[in-house]
């Protein structure tokens, strides 16, 4: 009982610390890519302390109460996540949540709003279907929904679902918001929809945001880790390499419309999955 | 001045443009010159081929021009901008902004046309006095 | 597909572009306009700087012997500092630093020099 | 204890927008340069929001005239408190050169309250880096000493911002 | 199908221009474009009745901070003309040094603006990176980054040493050396041409009709510039205009890529050939009548119409800047495009909204 209060616990606060340094650290490293020395690591911190300590300025109380269940159903799934519980639990409560991200962008009148939330639903109609075919490949393998039957195995998952990987890691670069994937929102707002989806968001409620988009990075790099369960130094690597590879991607691409990335992700995230599912069916 | 000037009446005007767009010119710009108190001078330039010509019509201030934007499009911004700064009226524009392309739309005056009052809020000349 | 690998590689092994500005001050090149500086005796007030001035933020009395120049209107062309016949008129390399508060810079002159210039007046013609 | 951290914070991630209020594009494109490699303003934190909501900072570059004055004055009561504003070049301060140009009103001062005046035309890249670091002085007042100061300083120089 | 009417601008963080577009929208697809003017409007074509014709030099040379150099020189080359002034050939020669500098700022500028209109940040880093290089030569030779004010009636201001023009060779082999490393980036990357190809595409009867200029009108296949009427020094180098088929906004971002090296070309034949000599000659008397004159900015044709009268202040002075002249591209290739290309194709025609309004 008390280690799974621990558990929890370490879930709770994975987002707000390991979240803010992850991304601290995507900041820095995309400054040197770009040749410039980049904020200190801390910086994601002095953003969202600033944030909250602005003036409020609600647009509605619906956007405030949608935001604050983002931040919720995100904390959760990241807690079940390290409870080590069903994953078709955690991936349902995640898109709970953004969903109600997207219900409180479309509750402003800012058109860039509006239009940014239908853009991330589109995206969600992308990357969610990949996400549920990348946990029945889990189940194919391990005969079950629940992590703790990942960590039982003697053998990494990565050997065994390969493409089912890079499928993760097309959603990974879609939710984390990178280049070629960040229709919806980006990080410097130098976009058509200036900030899209967030543009109504301010002060105290995007801090929110902010962190509730940190847990789910820890959330879905957690996902990533699931792929090398039998030693936690090949999980580190492995996280840090894919987390090295969305930044490479985000630094060498343009980004692209929804068409394409309906098509792209779909296409290319269906046949993935397919011939690792019919692989691992036939042997 | 560089080129073949020619002058024009209105009634003319939308024949020469005409013949001059059969002809392969290419639309430069107009000019707008206050030439008196109730006169002004319109140039239209003209250019194929790094060849200029021009179209100079003189007309008197309250009357109205025909627009050549039907004939040339892209002059639609130029009469536009000369309706705001020196209040000739065109008509058949393709896209009439009414005297608001650069004017807000309470303006009445004629910012450009030396012989009235230029409109100015008091308070701009106070940086210049030291 | 991903051609930009290599610029980003570059970069990312090479120096950094970044002039770290505030802790490492780069010095101003040698003919860079910054901003006026008037040693005011020297100062004949012949006027011509004024005159001549495009953003006509400079003001000239002779009588009062008053040098009179409004930084924030100042556009830094260095014209007036090129057509100083007495050199008092000088342009600085470096330019001037951002201020909390507008104010009009009003040099008044020495009476000496002031009365040296009402006689010395006549020669350089206004434009 | 809380002060100081909200203040470290403020003055570490001064998000900032930028208006090109009728500039000539020199001042303008001057503020970008700063965003680049070679200035890099994201050492201190400092990045482009491009939207009112998210800006802490607000640099207006330009002359204001009879229409954009609206836009302006919009935008900066769009930005949530607290905020600094930062003039930048000599059109954005008086008018500059085109100060008697007939639809010129005058600096950005003559429409909302103006924190720090960067001079220059165009202002250099280091004196508008110079000219936010100035402007941050005034986080760090409004968050230790009385705060009624700077306030009230406000109301009476802006007659415009109430609306 | 719902209709949607968004504001695009004056404030937008993609377009750092004062131009107001409403787009009306059908779903993502826009079916009508209004753009709206007048939030830099300065008026100072007004401005010559209280400023002498030399004080104009640095007013026209502040319509545009980004082509500011041109400015000056066609206004000085229209005073020039008017008044009968010869000018020194080393001047001539000087004019075209700084002239295609600032071209080169000018595209670099607008191909890290470009890569940043579809979303490419690092591309956008890079090429303001190199154009920061630009940037120190002006500071370097004129004293100052981007206004270089180095214009007079009757010549230049700052004449240019052995050991600066060397340092400009030099500084112009590495701008060459990072530039062709970025060749294949722009030229050839799947992700750039999957936003730029196609889109905005304007045949070359098209762009010849509507009256547009510079790049957007050599990108349709019209082989137009300005720089052939042989003004300055250009008469005296090799020059042939650089021309793309396609008409569409990545004809347009190739044409100015290919340019930049075209201005570096041009420097270095400059630099070469630049005569010994005086830089600029007295002005007496002052200008009267009327003149015409052109010269190619980096946006395209700039064209001057003077009217004096023998005082010291002319009587009309009016300018048609290139993107005034562009404008009218946006009306006809907007209507039909997404809205994720909006800022592609409005930025293709590389809008400088200060200069249209003046």
């Amino acid at each position: 009982m008390i280690n799974k209060s621990v558990l929890i616990l370490a879930g709770l606060a994975s987002g707000p610390v390991l979240g803010g340094v992850i991304s601290g650290f995507d900041r820095i490293l995309t400054a040197r890519f770009q040749s410039r020395i980049g904020p200190p690591l801390l910086q994601p911190f002095y953003d969202v302390i600033k944030l909250l300590g602005k003036e409020k300025v609600v647009v509605n109380v619906w956007q405030a109460f949608c935001v604050n269940a983002y931040l919720t159903a995100a904390s959760i799934a990241t807690a079940l996540f390290f409870l080590r519980s069903d994953l078709l639990l955690i991936l349902f409560i995640q898109a709970v949540g953004a969903v109600f991200l997207v219900v409180g962008a479309f509750s402003s009148t800012s058109p860039y709003s509006q239009a940014g939330a239908h853009r991330e639903l589109l995206q969600m109609l992308c990357y969610e279907p990949l996400l549920i075919l990348i946990s029945v490949g889990i189940y194919f393998q391990t005969g079950s929904f629940k992590i703790e039957s990942v960590d039982a195995m003697n053998q990494p998952l990565l050997l065994k679902l390969p493409f089912l990987f890079v499928v993760l890691s097309f959603v990974l670069t879609i939710k984390l918001r990178k280049s070629p994937f960040d229709l919806s929102t980006s990080h410097h707002a130098h976009q058509e929809l200036v900030k899209g989806l967030l543009t109504d968001y301010s002060g105290p409620l995007l801090a929110l945001t902010e962190i509730a988009h940190w847990y789910e990075t820890v959330l879905l790099l957690g996902f990533c880790s699931l792929f090398w369960t039998t030693n936690p130094i090949g999980a580190l690597l492995l996280v840090g390499i894919t987390y090295l590879g969305e930044i490479w991607i985000d630094n060498v691409s343009a980004r692209m419309n929804w068409r394409w990335m309906l098509g792209y992700g779909w296409g290319m995230g269906m046949a993935l999955s397919l011939v690792n599912l019919v692989w691992l069916y036939a042997r | 001045m560089q080129g073949e000037v020619m002058c024009i009446s209105p009634d003319n005007l939308l024949g020469e443009t005409a013949r001059m767009k059969v002809e392969r010119y290419r639309f430069v710009t107009l000019s707008c010159v206050e030439i008196s108190e109730t006169q002004v001078e319109i140039l239209y330039h003209f250019d194929r081929e790094f060849q200029l010509k021009h179209l100079r019509l003189t007309i008197s201030k309250d009357s109205s021009v025909p627009s050549i934007s039907p004939v040339y499009f892209a002059a639609f911004l130029v009469e536009n901008e000369i309706q705001d700064l020196f209040g000739i009226r065109f008509h058949g524009l393709v896209i009439d902004y009414d005297r608001t392309l650069y004017l807000e739309e309470d303006v009445k005056t004629m910012p450009f046309c030396k012989y009235v009052a230029v409109q100015k809020t008091p308070e701009s000349n106070e940086e210049k006095a030291p | 597909m991903f051609n930009m690998t290599p610029a980003i590689l570059r970069n990312f092994l090479g120096d950094r572009a970044t002039r770290r500005y505030p802790h490492v001050i780069r010095p101003s090149f040698e003919n860079a306009r910054g901003a006026i500086h008037n040693d005011i005796h020297i100062c004949t007030f012949c006027g011509v700087c004024a005159a001549k001035c495009p953003s006509q933020c400079i003001a000239v009395e002779k009588k009062a012997a008053t040098w009179s120049y409004n930084p924030s209107a100042c556009v830094c062309c260095g014209v007036c500092a090129e057509s100083c016949a007495s050199g008092s008129l000088q342009q600085e390399r470096n330019y001037r630093k951002p201020f909390r508060e507008k104010e009009m810079i009003v040099l008044k002159g020495t009476s000496s020099s002031a009365v040296n210039d009402t006689v010395s007046i006549s020669a350089p013609a206004q434009p | 204890m809380f002060k100081k951290i909200m203040t470290k914070a403020r003055m570490q991630s001064p998000w900032m927008l930028h208006f090109d209020c009728g500039s000539c594009n020199g001042c303008d494109i001057e503020v970008l340069a700063c965003l680049t490699p070679v200035y890099d303003v994201e050492r201190f934190g400092i990045i482009n929001t491009g939207n009112p909501m998210h800006a802490d900072i607000f640099l207006v570059t330009g002359t204001v005239n009879h229409r954009n004055q609206k836009v302006l004055r919009n935008l900066y009561d769009q930005i949530p408190d607290p905020k600094v504003v930062v003039a930048i070049g000599a059109c954005g301060l008086t008018g500059g050169i085109f100060r008697e140009a007939w639809n010129v009103i005058g600096g950005v001062d003559k429409v909302i309250p103006v924190d720090v005046y960067v001079p220059g035309c165009p202002a250099k890249p280091e004196a508008i880096i110079d000219g936010v670091v100035l402007g941050l002085e005034k986080f760090r007042g409004k968050a230790e000493t009385a705060e009624s100061i700077s306030a009230n300083d406000f109301e009476e120089e802006a007659p415009c911002r109430e609306k | 199908m719902t209709k949607t009417i968004i504001p695009f601008g004056p404030q937008h963080p993609v377009l750092p221009e004062p131009i107001h577009l409403k787009l009306t929208l059908e779903d993502e697809v826009i079916t009508e474009a209004i753009p709206a003017f007048g939030f830099v409007h300065r008026g100072l074509e007004k401005l010559v009745e209280i400023r002498d014709f030399h004080q104009m030099i640095y007013v026209v040379e502040r319509i545009c901070g980004i082509c500011s150099m041109l400015h000056a020189m066609c206004y000085c080359q229209g005073i020039e003309e008017m008044m009968g002034i010869e000018v020194p050939p080393r001047a001539r020669f000087l004019r075209v040094i700084w002239s295609e500098l600032h071209r080169m700022h000018s595209h670099l500028l607008w191909l890290g603006l470009f890569a940043d209109s579809f979303g490419f940040e690092s591309l956008f880093m890079q090429f303001w990176k190199i154009r920061e290089k630009i940037l120190d030569i002006d500071e370097a030779t004129t004293g100052n980054r981007i206004i270089v004010s180095v214009n007079v009636i009757g010549g230049v201001r700052k004449d240019l040493g052995t050991e600066q023009t060397s340092m400009i060779l030099s500084a112009l082999k590495d701008v060459e050396k990072e530039l062709q490393w970025l060749e294949t980036t722009i030229m050839s990357d799947y992700t750039v041409q999957k936003r730029t190809v196609g889109k905005g595409i304007l045949t070359g009867k098209q762009a010849y009709e509507l009256g547009l200029v510079g790049p957007t009108l050599r990108a349709s296949g019209v082989a137009q510039d300005a720089r052939m009427l042989g003004y300055a020094a250009f008469g005296d180098i090799n020059f042939t205009p650089v021309v793309e088929t396609d008409g569409d906004c990545y004809a347009r971002c190739k044409v100015r890529f290919r340019e930049v090296f075209q201005s570096i070309d041009l420097i270095r034949q400059a630099i070469g050939k630049l005569p010994n000599g005086e830089i600029a000659v007295k002005v007496k008397g002052r200008p009267n009548g009327e003149v015409v004159t052109r010269v190619e900015q980096p946006r395209g044709e700039v064209f001057y119409y003077i009217k004096a009268n023998g005082t010291k202040n002319l009587e009309r002075l009016r300018v048609r800047t290139p993107t005034f002249a562009n404008v009218p591209a946006l009306l006809t290739m907007l209507p039909g495009a997404w809205l994720s290309d909006v800022p592609v194709i409005v930025l293709s025609i590389d809008p400088c909204i200060s200069c249209t309004e003046r």
